[in-house]
């Protein structure tokens, strides 16, 4: 397939299953709770339904209010778009591109947050102030375990990173990297996207002012971050090297609606962290990755 | 003939200065002697005649790499001078322009020495000769800097005398005939009775080192140079300090000879080292600028002994340091005038914006105190870096990074004395200050010129004192 | 040839500048820009591809006949050097012009030509001595830029801080001459590796350029003369200056013998600046402060990548490969540093001279005055902190490449390189961090004080300068293949075993891959604009979950802003802060005050300068004026030299 | 003839310490004074009689004995002063000192290499002596007459010991550094009167406006 045929194609299926995945996440946490809760599909109305509505701007914010959550899903999209699924290697995979897409998920990071931080308001600054703090220490433990992949395989290539056996660290390398997840994406026992007290928000106080087509925007990036996050810890982890394309493919598939599953589950049975001890958690995960790295550098070694 | 024209034509002049009955006149006689002076010794660096060995005063190499330096600075002193003289009618100048013209002279013998009784001879003559030029202001802070200058350097050069009598015992002991030439006394070589030898290196350094102010002898310079007229104190710094320097590095050609020559180094480096040290934890704290170049004249003069301490390469180095010292410090001395003059204060309490004040003399004193603290393009830092080579060419690390230590802790207290000076809110109205003290071209050009100089020399070393200083080093460090 | 005419073109406008330069302000701009070119088209022809350019003149200066030598390590510099300065050059017309700065306009100009002309001449000697020569000129112009507007005392003072610890440096730089000629036997420079008894001269060289670079300890003369400086002086001198810095550390590393530890010290050091400059960069109020800091971090980076090529030619075999990654990498990193910092120091003083103050928390809303400064600081702020598709992504992605494949091969370096990827990685989200801070306190929001309500937006020439600089981080960051034949010319200049391969092909992909990033981000943001046009567009009053009358001061603050990470760094950063807080039914008068001072200068520097003034003191208080005790210490010294002679004697 | 210049020297040694005992000025001076006069006849005993030597001898003796003390006593008497009080080293101190420094320069004399006719002679002792007593004076006082009188004794001390060259040495150095010394005291003597003008007193310790 020619890049220009497969790129789109991935694009449609990747951005069109993503918002599956906050309902999903939804429907076990009300099946936890015995509550029927919203539709699978939620998200799929919801945002439908603001890329028809109109805006509405505070007076003090700049066009960057609208660009800023644009180039945010630009970049969550060119990230994902970087992600091999399993054999079927991305359709841009050259050296490094692993780095690149670290730092396209930084931009979309900085487009969130600079435009949040447009209105003025002080509940988005405190939110953005968590989220570019935070996102220091799950940097770190990002690059450590990338770093440990690329151990492993000896390569800085996503592609050839993600395709072989997992090594001796894989279990503390899936938790590290669950740990990010939960954090990137603002999960509990990081953020309580359900809660009702901004004070105590990361990535949906960033939202409160944004209204219509950009907040459509961030949702379904918010998706799209999610389902990049899912790919990459299941394709870091499970042995995609010699099976075939479209057993990968279900594997993949199965392993991301699991990783769902398993956040959905941590959102029910855990509360959300004090603040205070989110750094612990991070630090914890970073360690977890960085451990990671060094068992896959003594397994090379060995 | 041309050698003893250096000495008579000065004092001539200088005893017409003290029958010249004009106050107004007289002080044209010194730019007029001072570039005679100029002319002779400057035809003789180009043209050097020749001197026996025998001679008692000549024009020998070591003269030739120095007296000129001292005769530049003269001159532009006195092409100052007169200008400053106009502005100080009120005081009588007989005095001064004959014991300045005097002074002249005696430099010029003392340099030219090549006997040691001569050479102390002249070096006391400087001394007395100064006293009037140092109270020329009268107050009674002038007196007393002349009162400690007076018992200070009296007792110094009183040693040096003591020294020199050890040093001709010597001669007598080691069953020599006591002829006083450094020649003689350099051929009799280690024949020369050791413990005498040593006691008169002793009494010699700290005598003469008195005259250059290397510590702890230094005490009487803050004082003077803080209390003299400009003029007087860039002599003192350029000159007499210069003469002193000459006879210490005669006198240290020939105790060598005499085969101590490795303790006479390690004296003169701890010396100058410890010079250094002194001058740089003093200039940390000092708060007036003329006092400033006092201390810094301090660090120079360490220089110049750790110079000489570092064998030929050291020594053609401090050489090149002395013309370098005398014409840079010649240029602040006159800078630090001026606006001591404008300001009426000389301290940083006192005195401040001197940029706005005084713009030329400002630049002037900032641009020489860069060239002093060794920034290139200037003399200076092309000669402390020979010293600095010729250190670890010698082995001499830890004197290295001491000297090296001392140059930073001096350029921290210069810059912070003379940025303090220049910069900041003009304490007094600029206008005011033009009447009372207008920044003629008459007092400015010379500092220039003196910088100029200390530029040239840096940038583009004349080759005939390139090849005056090789004379000097070899006649002080003889090729067995 | 045409590198010579072009240098001589150089040099001819600077020396005019100098001349001419207080006087005609129009003829200076025109020279200064004519050197510019001069000195860029010099260094890119050369960068290109030309030979190295050697120029010898039978003219002594100083003893030594001049020996000028351009390569390409230092055409890398050359460049930079040359753009910065002419875009400073065009910006200072009208930030610092004739009629604002009636008194230092004149003043200004020359020395920036004489900034120019001596950094070039570092840049070009070939000699030990004339390469002093034009470091101390460099040093000194510098200062009296800085101080251009003496009359602020802040001023004078971060200017004599910047003198004297420049001159520390320079004492090393002295030492590290000196030895070497001695050594050497001449003042000639040049490759010297086989000199192997020449490597502990590596750690004077360290120390000396160290301090001018900003190395974290020795950079405590960093922020405070950044921040007085005039911001265009800010500019060169962070886009510049302290690349001179760097410069040198890459010179002396690639032609002298290295020690073996010199790698990993200088990859700590790296790591050490990049993590805790940015740290005091998140937590300054003052804009310009926090840049000075985010500089230092730089720095770090571009360590980083040094450290990194140092242990990889030590290594060799296939530390070859990846040591040139990093120095490719952290040669870029000059540039793309050199770019952006002079642009945000572009749109900083832009604000400073609209608002006339340099504190976030009294700016605020400043976009709407100003959109073109607010657009060029974003613009920065996004290639500060390396995001894609801008310039230091490019660098920092062809360090961490290097970092990387060192750990790959798990060779000894490996335990270095994993930390220095990490520290890479934290660093950038710090900065990330720090410039959305910066960037959105000052622009965005509501004006926090009456100063920026009046602001307005800058002319024409100091629009041009940034839109020239922002056009120069957009080309390096879309088109990084371009700069293929530099890096290879660069890194084989350092290191000549390392010609041949290419440390730019992995560049290829990733320009690619930017381009379409780029290309996708305005067609996003082309495409939701024009949607929420369609859907219609209304403004109100910030929501703030419902509260009705917003204040502009209830807004985030700096402060609290970098409170969060800061905090992570209590212990080196040391705030002082002043709490009262309100008290009784009726409070008043609460009080916070947050301040950051330098800590290093605050708690080593200051303790041990003191030490040594107690020692002045103590020393002074022995010139009491009392002639008995001045005779007593001439006895005394005569005592000490007739013991010094007696044991050296009897030797 | 050494007996007679042993005798001499022993006076000029016996001089110095009652320029260490006298608290009066008075006194002081007078000390100094024969001191000085003491000292200028001793080259006529050395030297062959000359009519140049004869001359400076004179010379000597009128500037040492005579021209300087006169300046210094009316000095003394423009200031008002008769007495040192309050030196710096008491005057016991200084006695002690002074004698103590005699014993250890007879001492020093006889470890020191000395020519075999030189030997016998007490010069270099009285030398040092004379060298030392200076020193004490101008540390230990605090009038500057005081001090100009220690560093004549200082002068004298090393005038002392260029005896031993005086053979050696040509009369034209020996002359001229007579005159310098000379018209240093001399010129002493007017700065103190200046000082006496100036400051209204003599005592140095009103000279400490200049310091650090």
């Amino acid at each position: 397939m020619t890049p220009y045929l497969e790129v789109p194609l991935r694009l449609v299926v990747l951005l069109g299953l993503a918002p599956l995945l906050p309902g999903i996440i939804n429907k076990v946490k009300a099946w936890v709770g015995g509550r029927r809760g919203p539709p699978v599909l939620q998200l799929y109305y919801d945002l439908a339904r603001l890329w028809r509505k109109g805006v509405v701007m505070s007076t003090l914010a700049s066009p960057g209010f609208i660009a800023g959550p644009a180039v945010a899903w630009v970049a969550v999209v060119a990230a994902i778009v970087l992600l091999p699924l399993g054999p079927a290697e991305a359709p841009f995979a050259f050296r490094g591109d692993v780095l690149l897409m670290i730092y396209l998920l930084a931009l979309a990071r900085f487009g969130t947050t600079w435009a949040a931080m447009e209105t003025g308001s002080a509940f988005e600054g405190m939110g953005v102030a968590r989220e570019v703090s935070y996102a220091v220490i799950a940097e770190a433990a990002i690059i450590a375990a990338v770093l440990s992949l690329s151990v492993q395989t000896g390569s800085v290539s996503l592609s050839a990173m993600l395709a072989p056996a997992p090594g001796a660290g894989a279990v503390l390398l899936a938790a590290g990297l669950f740990t990010v997840l939960l954090a990137e994406n603002c999960r509990v026992p990081f953020d309580d996207p359900n809660t009702h007290l901004e004070l105590t928000m990361i990535h949906e106080v960033m939202a409160l002012d944004h209204s219509g087509p950009p907040l459509a925007v961030i949702l379904h990036g918010a998706a799209v971050k999610l389902l990049l996050f899912s790919l990459l810890l299941v394709e870091a982890v499970l042995p995609l090297g010699g099976v075939s394309a479209p057993v990968a493919l279900a594997i993949i598939a199965a392993g991301v609606f699991v990783v769902t599953i398993g956040v959905g589950l941590v959102e029910s049975l855990l509360a959300r962290f004090a603040f205070r001890s989110v750094p612990l958690l991070l630090t914890t995960a970073f360690l977890m990755c960085l451990f990671a790295l060094l068992m896959a550098w003594k397994g090379g070694a060995a | 003939m041309n050698a003893y024209l250096l000495i008579i034509v000065p004092m001539a002049a200088a005893a017409l200065a003290a029958l010249w009955p004009g106050d107004r006149t007289r002080p044209w006689l010194l730019p007029i002697t001072g570039a005679a002076h100029v002319v002779l010794s400057v035809w003789m660096l180009i043209a050097p005649p020749a001197v026996s060995d025998a001679a008692w005063l000549g024009f020998d190499p070591l003269a030739r790499a120095m007296l000129p330096a001292v005769s530049i600075l003269f001159l532009c002193c006195a092409v100052y001078g007169l200008n400053y003289l106009r502005l100080r009618t009120e005081r009588p100048n007989r005095i001064f322009v004959a014991c300045l013209l005097a002074v002249l002279g005696l430099l010029s013998a003392g340099h030219m020495a090549r006997h040691l009784g001569l050479l102390w001879i002249a070096v006391e003559g400087v001394t007395l000769a100064a006293v009037p030029l140092l109270h020329f202001n009268g107050t009674p802070r002038a007196y007393e800097a002349t009162w400690k200058y007076l018992l200070v350097g009296g007792t110094g050069i009183a040693l040096s005398l003591l020294g020199s009598f050890c040093l001709g015992y010597a001669s007598i002991h080691g069953g020599g005939s006591g002829d006083l030439t450094f020649h003689a006394l350099a051929a009799q070589g280690a024949g020369l009775s050791r413990p005498w030898v040593l006691a008169a290196w002793v009494l010699l350094l700290a005598g003469y080192g008195t005259k250059m102010g290397l510590a702890p002898m230094h005490t009487w310079k803050p004082d003077a140079y803080g209390e003299a007229p400009a003029i007087v104190g860039a002599v003192l710094a350029g000159g007499v300090t210069t003469v002193a320097f000459v006879a210490l590095l005669r006198i240290r050609a020939v105790v060598a000879a005499a085969g101590v020559g490795p303790v006479v180094d390690r004296t003169l480096l701890v010396i100058g080292l410890f010079s250094m040290v002194v001058a740089a934890l003093f200039l940390l704290g000092t708060r007036d600028f003329k006092r400033m170049l006092a201390y810094s004249s301090v660090e120079h003069m360490g220089i110049l002994a750790i110079g000489a301490a570092l064998g030929g390469a050291g020594v053609w180095a401090a050489l090149f340091h002395v013309w370098n010292n005398s014409l840079t410090k010649g240029a602040l001395f006159l800078s630090a005038g001026n606006i001591r003059r404008a300001a009426g204060a000389r301290t940083m309490d006192e005195v401040g914006g001197m940029a706005a004040i005084t713009p030329r003399s400002a630049a002037i004193f900032v641009t020489g105190m860069f060239a002093v603290t060794a920034c290139p393009p200037f003399g200076p830092f092309f000669s402390e870096l020979r010293i600095l080579r010729a250190a670890f060419a010698t082995g001499n690390g830890i004197a290295a990074a001491v000297f090296l230590g001392s140059l930073l802790f001096v350029f921290f207290g210069l810059t912070r004395v003379v940025f303090g000076i220049v910069d900041g809110r003009p304490r007094t109205a600029a206008r005011k200050v033009r009447e009372r003290f207008p920044e003629t071209m008459g007092v400015i050009l010379p500092a220039v010129a003196l910088l100029g100089f200390s530029l040239l020399l840096g940038l583009a070393t004349p080759s005939v004192l390139i090849e005056a200083w090789d004379a000097a080093v070899i006649q002080l460090f003889p090729v067995p | 040839m045409i590198v010579g005419p072009c240098i001589a073109l150089a040099a001819l406008g600077l020396a005019g500048g100098i001349v001419g330069g207080r006087r005609w302000p129009r003829v200076w701009l025109a020279l200064t820009l004519m050197a510019a070119t001069g000195g860029l088209g010099a260094a890119l022809v050369l960068l290109a591809g030309g030979a190295d350019w050697v120029w010898r003149s039978a003219l002594p200066v100083g003893g030594e006949v001049i020996h000028l030598r351009l390569d390409g390590v230092s055409a890398v510099f050359l460049a930079l050097m040359s753009v910065v300065g002419g875009a400073g050059a065009v910006y200072s017309r009208e930030y610092w012009s004739d009629r604002e700065q009636r008194r230092s306009a004149g003043r200004g100009r020359r020395w920036w030509s004489g900034l120019m002309a001596s950094m070039g001449w570092v840049l070009l000697s070939a000699n030990g001595l004339h390469f002093l020569l034009g470091w101390e000129a460099f040093t000194v112009c510098a200062f009296f830029l800085v101080t251009l507007d003496g009359r602020m005392k802040a001023v004078r003072r971060a200017g004599w801080l910047y003198l004297a610890a420049s001159h520390a440096g320079t004492v090393c730089l002295f030492a590290f001459f000196a030895l070497l000629a001695h050594s050497v036997g001449s003042w000639e420079l040049g490759p010297m590796r086989e000199h192997v008894e020449l490597a502990p001269l590596f750690w004077l060289v360290l120390a000396g350029f160290g301090v001018k670079a900003g190395l974290f300890p020795l950079h405590v003369w960093l922020p405070s003369a950044h921040a007085n400086a005039p911001s265009h002086v800010s500019a060169i001198l962070s886009g510049v200056a302290i690349k001179m810095g760097v410069y040198g550390l890459v010179r002396f590393s690639g032609w002298l013998p290295v020690p073996a530890a010199a790698g990993w010290v200088v990859i700590v050091a790296g790591m050490v600046s990049a993590v805790l400059g940015i740290a005091f960069a998140l937590a300054q109020d003052d804009l310009k402060r926090l840049l000075a800091y985010c500089s230092v971090e730089n720095i770090g980076v571009i360590l980083i990548g040094l450290g990194a090529a140092m242990l990889g030619a030590a290594h060799g075999g296939n530390g070859l490969q990846w040591g040139r990654l990093a120095l490719a990498g952290a040669l870029l990193h000059v540039w793309n540093h050199g770019a952006f910092k002079a642009l945000l120091f572009f749109s900083a003083g832009s604000v400073l001279h609209a608002t006339g103050t340099r504190e976030m928390s009294r700016l605020g809303g400043l976009w709407r005055a100003m959109p073109w400064t607010a657009g060029a600081f974003a613009l920065g702020s996004v290639a500060v902190a390396a995001l894609p598709p801008l310039n230091g992504f490019v660098s920092e992605w062809l360090i961490y490449l290097g970092l990387f494949d060192a750990v790959t091969t798990q060779g000894p370096a490996a335990a270095v390189a994993v930390p220095a990827a990490i520290v890479l990685g934290v660093a950038g989200a710090l900065a990330l961090a720090t410039f959305i801070k910066a960037g959105t306190i000052v622009f965005m929001g509501a004006a926090r004080t009456r100063r920026p309500a009046h602001a307005h937006e800058c002319g024409v020439l100091m629009r041009g300068a940034m839109c020239g600089l922002a056009a120069i981080c957009l080309g390096l960051g879309l088109a990084p293949q371009l700069l293929r034949p530099i890096l290879l010319r660069a890194t084989a200049a350092w290191h000549p075993a390392w010609g041949g391969v290419d440390p730019g092909a992995p560049l290829v992909p990733l320009g690619t891959a930017s381009l379409a990033v780029a290309m996708a981000l305005a067609v996003g943001v082309v495409l939701v604009f024009a949607h929420v046009r369609r859907n219609g567009l209304n403004r109100s009053v910030t929501w703030d979950c419902g509260y009705a009358t917003p204040g502009a001061r209830m807004q985030y603050t700096s402060g609290s802003f970098g409170d969060l990470a800061a905090r992570w760094f209590r212990w080196i950063l040391r705030p002082e802060r002043r709490l009262r807080r309100p008290r009784g039914p009726l409070p008043d008068g609460a009080v916070l005050v947050d301040r950051h001072p330098e800590t290093m200068l605050d708690r080593v520097l200051r303790p041990a300068s003191t030490g040594v003034l107690h020692v002045s003191t103590a020393v002074r208080r022995l010139q009491h004026g009392r002639l008995q005790s001045y005779i007593v210490y001439l006895v005394a010294g005569i005592a000490v030299l007739a013991l010094m002679v007696l044991l050296g004697g009897s030797q | 003839m050494t007996a007679t210049l042993n005798v001499l020297v022993g006076l000029a040694m016996g001089l110095n310490l009652v320029a260490l005992g006298s608290s009066r000025l008075p006194g002081l001076i007078r000390a100094v004074a024969l001191q000085g006069a003491v000292l200028g006849v001793m080259p006529v005993l050395m030297h062959a009689m000359d009519w140049r030597v004869t001359l400076v001898a004179i010379a000597t003796v009128a500037g040492k004995g005579l021209v300087i003390p006169t300046l210094l006593r009316r000095a003394m008497r423009a200031a008002n002063i008769e007495r040192e009080i309050d030196p710096f080293i008491g005057f016991v101190p200084s006695l002690l000192l002074g004698a103590g420094g005699t014993i250890a320069a007879v001492a020093l004399a006889q470890a020191l290499p000395l020519l075999p006719e030189h030997a016998g002679t007490l010069l270099v002792p009285g030398s040092l002596a004379s060298v030392l007593t200076g020193f004490v004076l101008l540390i230990g006082r605090t009038k500057a007459i005081s001090q100009v009188c220690g560093y004549l004794i200082l002068e004298n001390g090393i005038f002392l010991f260029g005896l031993l060259l005086i053979h050696a040495t040509p009369l034209l150095v020996e002359a001229g550094i007579l005159l310098d010394l000379t018209v240093g005291v001399f010129v002493i003597g007017i700065i103190v009167d200046r000082i006496q003008r100036a400051f209204d007193t003599l005592d140095t310790r009103k000279l400490t406006v200049l310091r650090e």
